[in-house]
């Protein structure tokens, strides 16, 4: 039974590292611009997935709660349950800055591929060394 | 049995059909011979994973996570409209 | 009960990372780029998924504007600007 | 309780029957009538039966409330955003062309163009 987990576990890791490598090879071999531009969008969406995924873990004989505190009076017993059952929310943080401003990265990569269609007619990058 | 082990037992016998169903719709989005059959795919799909969001998060017994759904619901039909203003502006001319 | 719901919970992730894997691998290999951008929806999907999984609400509440909503907008709007196949 | 569990077995019939449909249906406008079946019977009726689940669940607490609100919430946005998004979408389908009218007896929007265009 362990062993399936931990099988399980290593297969959606594997997946992400899969994600990874397609991400990479779209911006290394694709020739088009806007085709570079959805795999750097792909490559930061993993990147944050394994940031996340760091945070995750299973509590013993509970239910893993997100990072909220939903009780109005804060005693000592909510916080050690708190504590005890909740994911890290650290990471969660991080992720949400990265999100928004990878959001701002590709507006701005999205109006300098304009450009560059207005100067060259093309977006195609073998093209563009031809001339 | 008490109320609650039977809810959760129902819910989680439900649980393989509705991910049956998103395995076929998932086969359509991605064969569909044109444009407009993988959103419409992407569209069916999308408010059927807000019904799933909902049932999940009565599984996991935090209420906090139904708002996911709302905004999930919302922001799908937004892909809807952007992707037939394309269209539409190609059939214009320009 | 517990041992039935962390198997689940494992199971769902792995379905939803091994959809996203052939999303994605057919998002970087289509040549139409309006089906590569509907591609990466379909994954941006997965990812959303993922994250709720993974007990994460706020990012799932700021994800899904940004990756379902404002990026395939922007894409499409550079396509209709620039040009819609790639390659010859 | 019971009503809201009878309430999602009907959603989740109606989600495979939708998207079989969706698979074996030959043409988009006729794939139209599984998407309708699949937003409707699968998203809708099961947010009521989620929400009637959750204000008999007495383990979840005070927020179960908040749990039927914004099901219910979510609920009235499906039953009007996904009608909204199919016609936009069939109606752009047509005017671009990109997918071709088969079982075709009559194509009244057609004329209607022909007629303003010429």
């Amino acid at each position: 039974m362990t062993n399936i987990a931990v099988l399980t576990a290593y297969v959606i890791v594997l997946s992400l590292y899969v994600n990874l490598g397609i991400a990479l090879y779209g911006i290394f071999a694709r020739p088009s611009l806007v085709k570079k531009l959805i795999a750097i969008t792909i490559l930061s969406d993993t990147a944050n997935a394994f940031a996340v995924l760091v945070g995750y873990r299973w509590p013993r004989n509970a239910l893993p709660k997100p990072p909220v505190i939903p009780e109005l009076p804060v005693t000592r017993r909510v916080l050690e349950e708190y504590t005890s059952s909740a994911v890290d929310p650290l990471p969660q943080a991080l992720v949400l800055t990265a999100i928004v401003i990878g959001l701002a990265i590709t507006l701005f990569i999205a109006f300098i591929i304009i450009q560059y269609y207005r100067l060259y007619g093309t977006v195609d990058v073998r093209k563009v060394r031809r001339i | 049995m008490s109320l609650e082990q039977q809810v959760t037992l129902f819910i989680l016998a439900v649980f393989p059909l509705y991910l049956l169903a998103f395995t076929l719709y998932i086969i359509r989005a991605i064969r569909g011979p044109t444009i407009p059959d993988s959103v419409l795919a992407i569209d069916a799909l999308s408010f059927d994973i807000a019904a799933f969001l909902a049932l999940l998060s009565i599984l996991y017994r935090s209420p906090i996570l139904i708002s996911c759904a709302v905004v999930l619901s919302l922001w799908v039909y937004a892909l809807d409209v952007y992707v037939s203003k394309y269209f539409e502006a190609r059939d214009m001319g320009d | 009960m517990i041992v039935v719901l962390e198997v689940f919970t494992l199971a769902l992730l792995t379905l939803f990372a091994l959809t996203s894997v052939v999303a994605a691998y057919l998002a970087i290999r289509e040549r139409d780029l309006v089906r590569a951008v509907v591609f990466s929806a379909i994954q941006s999907s997965m990812y959303a998924l993922i994250y709720y999984v993974l007990m994460a609400p706020d990012i799932v509440l700021v994800y899904i504007p940004v990756s379902v909503g404002l990026i395939p907008a922007v894409l499409l709007f550079v396509i209709k600007k620039t040009e819609r196949y790639e390659g010859e | 309780m019971y009503l809201g569990e009878i309430l999602v077995a009907i959603g989740v019939f109606c989600d495979l029957a939708a998207s079989i449909g969706m698979l074996r249906f030959p043409n988009f406008y006729v794939r139209l009538h599984a998407a309708t079946v699949g937003t409707i019977g699968g998203a809708f009726v099961p947010l009521i039966g989620v929400a009637l689940i959750a204000l008999g669940a007495e383990w979840l607490g005070t927020y179960r409330f908040f749990l039927a609100g914004a099901s219910i919430i979510t609920a009235i946005l499906i039953v009007i955003l996904a009608p909204v998004g199919t016609h936009v979408l069939a109606r752009a389908a047509h005017r671009a062309g990109v997918v071709a009218v088969k079982p075709k007896v009559v194509d009244h929007l057609e004329e209607d163009r022909a007629r303003i265009k010429g």
